[in-house]
């Protein structure tokens, strides 16, 4: 690790970021960009993304704080949340292999074997190994240890049975994390899973295209029926799944740093809808002028404003006493279920045309806000849901019983 | 006296006849449009099933609030909604949104002939009428009219765009407001003149067709003019029916949505409970009823209003579409996510709901246009007793 | 049961309560009227709102629909039904003996002997006997299957031992409504409990006034030191007392009709706050021109109609479909929140006046609104908490699952 | 331009010594301000224990944004969050609110002679401060100042009523606003002065004690008279440092009651289970954490940027002082419920909280006014945009 930079330096940093994003922020593409990763749907979606998040590594803006030895920058962290915020600023759009970066990738260089860390970190920061989650199946949304599906050992192999569903990429993916049954005789539903790091371009591997609420694709259910992956694809030790898996959710719920950075998703904000609400009419007067539409949009700002400003005081740790870990642990709860009422209080600005969609050549911004409210779920629902994430904080951060 | 308003006796009267209907409709909705049949309209171009539309014609749903003397039932504006709420629950479209619209129009503005002519067709189901007076800033004001009407030596020439014009590719006739010299006037367009100047909208609910009509340099002849009555008064009719189908429609809907979520909840388990056991999910089931339940009386209440002197009957409707706006579009975002993953697929059935509450909260006033109404009409601002103090 | 009263009979009936409320209204207090019968905390109250029940059921406006042969009127609820609205639209006092009137006299009715309805009902009709309720224990808030208190046969007396708490009119009632476990060796909670009427005015029963959030004085703790009362007390057999006191739940949470009328509490109108608000300045203009403001009052306005028609619409069963119980089931926990969010907002009208309590001469109605919402948790609390109340809704009107 | 202020960069920035400041503050206060110190300062008619606050004097709290020449220790004023956090955690009231703003008034509008007077005494802690602002109207804003001051031979004759004087009773002397001729001025008046003129309020939040004051025919001497800064200036930062020290109070006193809350939960069985457990209570408790959360930011955020210039400083209190009013009215809210019975007791602490929140969100404007300032702070209105396109 380098040592901290003065504020000096980081300014410089801070502007030399800004230039580059400047200078080589893709073009807006013709069609529309997805909101999120989860999102992406068709191959010019995926290409452009792609090309995207190897331009980004390649100038050394991200992975900065991963190790060299792995194609990381070996940096201190606050390089990283100046190009996230700088990226944010500039709504360039979001990393692609997003679930390598933010959740296989940490769970890897926290666990992984020496020759897992070369064989994959290097692939999935340069966006040329695109990973997927297994977690979910179509029996247990929520329950994520119930897995059911089975991989048993055979020389120097594991062979896989059963279905996993809601996998986002899952049709550009390489590889999968995912939870499998390797003994079904432990005395709770916790022992017996493993953890695998498996191949998806293998015989026996179907992903089936699932159609959004939206209308349009972005998830797949993935089946694998006798499926064979090298033994080489454990990650940790076999029946100690559960314990990786709650690894891998801890990065994913933000209760642990280490990500490779980038954005997860071109972020909404307020402004944004301000500005809406400053050009569309509500009943013959731009709706900026209603004074209970102007209580609400303030309302959101202060959230927004509160929430970005618990970021910075994490910074200080005496700033965060008594619960260090309620800004982590809340984060996307908050900024998701603010992102679902956000988008719904845009498309409700819009009068008679809030019933426009996406292709009307007369809807506002070509019904994008129409369509977030929809995709606005995938997080609210998606990666634990708002219900799951208020037991979760409610009993590790507040200390309430179990229900 | 204003504050006295909120303290006018309400009630709520259902003749038999009104309950009856609600029951056979609802009946023959649950049969003829279930989610499969919904969903075979979704693709379809007209948005619609022909031979069912012409049963209800048979059944005398296109003439409820028609009088005898066009064909129709002679009952009160009000029992429309004992058939708009069902078709709600069940998330059924046809043209009687359209038609119902248009025939009470005619009925309040339209002349002898333009009746005589139209309304006995619309209710045999023989022809389709729509409206167009929604205009491209998508405001819910009657007032301004954009679209413009110059007297011309045969009748009048149009300019301007209209916006949500149900089911104007099959319709017959469309009715248009515009403003003549000074004046709203509403006009009878062929549906031959409107060749080349439709076209169809990108809706978010896509049980609903609706298009957007071009009337540049339309020309119509004089007797297009709807001169049986006042243009305005009949503008504000026509809202208060929308009013009341659109605040019938979002109850059904809230309804449908409640007990397609509660299945859910009642089948799916997770950590080995049923899911509707938690209270995370039961309460806001709990709230949505109790909403959905102050909506439908608040519903009732308007349809047996309708016909009571102003302000008394646009309170109970305004308060009737709010409430069932907000509730319906609260309800569907619930279902979503308490449906989890499956809720976010277009296969789960909660995203047709959660379309067509969006197109029910926006049309004809969202919850926060019609509470600034009632506001104006309960309290109006500033009050004598405000100023005075002052 | 005479006949159902036609319109006219009716509207005649209504016009000669109206003038009989307009004569024999009690004068306004000097002293500031209690909210609820739960708020009764001096002798000058109880003895003012007794003297007003009498007036009431003498005029015959009380237990209207009771049988004639202990005191009631024998006649159609529809009468009872005018009194009670036109009380409320005259804002006169609320019955003080509500407990008797609404929950024990309707269980005595239903399931006591005809002695015990001969000797309980017309006293209490009278308010010559207060009643008042004794379920709830120290430790045992919301579970009164959970009911500690004990009582022993000896001889034609039970012995009571425990407490009682939460007892509204403690200090002033006859007797008491109690569950106490005559058998403890019952499989579950539910078996061995037993009904009682009993008599407070005997010895080894001491009541000790609890002082509320307002500061004023209202329920009691009810010691039972080894009480000696009757064992004509007992209300249904012995052992069988959660079945009873399930039927006076059922009456307490309005799912079951049968109560002798009168007003529960001095409602709060929507109305009143609009009153307010048009009189009180907010930043030197009357609240009500402020948009925000009228948006709010609207959506409590057309709330408290829209509960109100409820109440209508369950007098024509087909409009009832396919939830008949759910009006009269879930009428308690609507109304008490709304009163709770409406007397908090009405507080807020205030300004900096917001901060004057009862009997400072400048607070606006004397701070009725400021402790009216402090008294609102009563019965967002009593009588089943809201979040009970959803459970129970949920369970019993929706179906779902127990939690 | 304006929705750019939404999008200026935000920062928290505290020193070691104000954290440092805040630790000792919270650890001090635990101790001495404990439920059972409050409950006895309810009772005594001073409310307050005048050996702890001469304690806070001598560890320089009196003086913390007062300048080193009147004895202070020159921190900026963002540093009075620090302690005022932990008082509202604590419950604690005591002069310090008053005499902290009326020395900061003193500072913005004072001359020097008024300044060398009582700046050291109240550091000192041997003299109280009060300011005397608001009026029987209840209005949050600064203009229009109804009491009104003439002038005579010797100085200044008053008319009018002051309300909410905090420890009036107490103070050697207090500020009152006045309007002279087409001006606002500030006068200093001496606690001689005022006996005979001041009646203690009846307060929902009975930590505190505030006074109504009677100024009618009050002569003052010229030297009364603030003319060290423009008064309106002076007026403009003692709202400012209000709603920090308000924001504050209410930040300290949401957690208080989360905390309170939470080991209520964490004690109480019902049905045999922790009553913690059952997501109905569980659930509100982390959304209420998570405003708390919020809040707490927003507040450091606005000690941060208090000295920065016009609109940010005002835009940063003003965010604070609404999402924590709002916070913390809704945290004892919930408190009270989730209580039970217990909560509806006097007994109860949850009480203490809920009365003093009361205070917090109606002094010196509430959530909803200070929502209306900051959107026309953000976005004037009508925008200029918005008129262009009319």
């Amino acid at each position: 690790m380098t040592a901290l930079p003065s504020t000096e330096e980081l300014a410089a940093f801070r502007t030399e970021v800004r230039q580059w994003l400047a200078k080589n922020a893709p073009p807006k593409p013709k069609w529309k960009l997805p909101d999120s990763f989860m999102e992406v749907g068709t191959d010019e979606e995926f290409e452009y993304l792609q090309k995207w998040q190897r331009k980004v590594y390649e100038a050394g803006y991200l992975g900065m704080t991963w190790p060299k030895e792995y194609g990381g920058g070996g940096k201190v962290a606050v390089y990283q949340h100046v190009v996230d915020s700088e990226m944010a600023r500039a709504r360039v759009p979001f990393m692609v292999n997003l679930i390598g970066l933010f959740w296989a990738g940490p769970t890897i260089l926290r666990l992984g074997s020496e020759a897992q860390k070369q064989r994959y970190i290097p692939k999935l920061l340069r966006a040329e190994e695109i990973w997927c989650q297994g977690f979910s199946e179509p029996e247990n949304g929520s329950d994520l240890a119930n897995a059911q599906m089975t991989a048993v050992r055979e020389g120097d192999e594991y062979v896989l049975h059963g279905t996993k569903v809601w996998t986002s990429l899952g049709a550009y993916a390489h590889h999968m994390i995912l939870l499998a049954r390797t003994d079904k005789s432990g005395p709770t539903k916790y022992n017996g899973l493993s953890f695998f790091l498996a191949p998806m371009r293998v015989p026996n591997v179907e992903t089936t295209p699932i159609r959004k609420m939206t209308g349009e694709h972005g998830f797949t259910e993935t089946r694998f029926d006798g499926a064979r992956i090298p033994a080489s694809c454990l990650l940790g030790e076999e029946g100690q799944g559960w314990n990786v898996a709650l690894t891998t959710l801890a990065f994913e719920r933000g209760a642990e740093g280490g990500q490779a950075g980038g954005l997860a998703m071109v972020p909404l904000r307020v402004s944004q809808v301000v500005e809406m609400a400053q050009t569309v009419t509500r009943d013959g007067r731009p709706a900026i002028e209603d004074p209970v539409v102007r209580d609400r949009l303030v309302q959101f700002a202060i959230e927004e404003r509160g929430m970005e400003l618990c970021i910075h005081r994490m910074r200080t740790p005496a700033l965060t006493q008594p619960r260090p870990f309620a800004v982590p642990m809340m984060a996307k709860l908050v900024m998701s279920e603010a992102r679902r009422r956000l988008c719904a209080f845009a498309v409700s600005l819009q009068g008679e045309n809030a019933k426009l969609y996406c292709g009307d050549p007369d809807a506002y911004l070509d019904g994008d806000f129409q369509r977030a409210y929809m995709n606005a779920f995938s997080a609210t629902i998606g990666g634990g849901s708002s219900q799951i994430q208020m037991n979760i904080i409610g009993e590790r951060v507040l200390g309430l019983a179990k229900g | 006296m204003h504050a006295a308003t909120l303290e006018t006796p309400v009630e709520i009267a259902y003749s038999e006849e009104e309950t009856l209907l609600m029951m056979s409709a609802s009946e023959l909705l649950a049969k003829h449009s279930d989610f499969a049949a919904v969903r075979r309209n979704l693709a379809s171009e007209s948005g619609f099933d022909a031979a069912l539309y012409q049963q209800m014609a048979e059944l005398g749903w296109l003439g409820l609030a028609v009088p005898a003397a066009h064909g129709g039932a002679g009952l009160p504006v009000g029992a429309l909604a004992s058939v708009a709420e069902p078709m709600g629950r069940h998330l059924f479209a046809s043209p009687f949104l359209a038609s119902t619209l248009a025939s009470q129009l005619l009925l309040a503005a339209g002349n002898s002939a333009q009746q005589t002519t139209w309304l006995p067709k619309i209710v045999r189901g023989e022809a389709i009428g729509s409206i167009a007076i929604t205009e491209p800033s998508g405001s819910y004001e009657i007032e301004p009219v954009s679209t413009q009407a110059v007297e011309t030596a045969s009748g009048f020439c149009l300019a301007g765009k209209k916006c949500f014009v149900l089911d104007a590719a099959q319709a017959a006739f469309v009715i248009v407001s515009a403003r003549l010299l000074d004046r709203s006037v509403l006009l009878l367009v062929d549906a031959a003149q409107l060749s080349g100047r439709i076209r169809r909208e990108v809706l978010i609910d896509e049980t609903r067709r609706s298009y957007r009509l071009d009337l540049h340099d339309l020309t119509l002849p004089r007797s297009a003019l709807l001169d049986g009555g006042d243009a305005p008064a009949g503008l504000a009719h026509l809202h208060r029916v929308a009013w009341l189908l659109l605040a019938a429609d979002a109850c059904g809907g809230a309804e449908g949505v409640l007990q397609l979520t509660l299945d859910y909840l009642k089948t799916r388990k997770q950590f080995g409970k049923l899911i509707g056991g938690y209270q995370a999910l039961k309460h806001p089931m709990v709230e949505i009823m109790s909403a959905i339940e102050q909506g439908r009386s608040l519903l009732y209440h308007a349809a047996t209003a309708f016909d009571r002197a102003q302000p008394e009957a646009e309170i109970a409707l305004r308060m009737a579409k709010a409430q069932l706006g907000d509730t319906y579009a609260h309800a569907v975002d619930r279902s979503i996510q308490f449906h989890g993953a499956i809720g976010f697929t277009y296969e789960c059935h909660a995203q047709l709901f959660f379309r067509r509450a969006q197109w029910a909260q926006h049309s004809f006033g969202d919850s926060l246009h019609h509470r600034r109404h009632l506001g104006t009409l309960l309290w109006p601002q500033p009050t004598a007793a405000a100023s005075q103090a002052r």
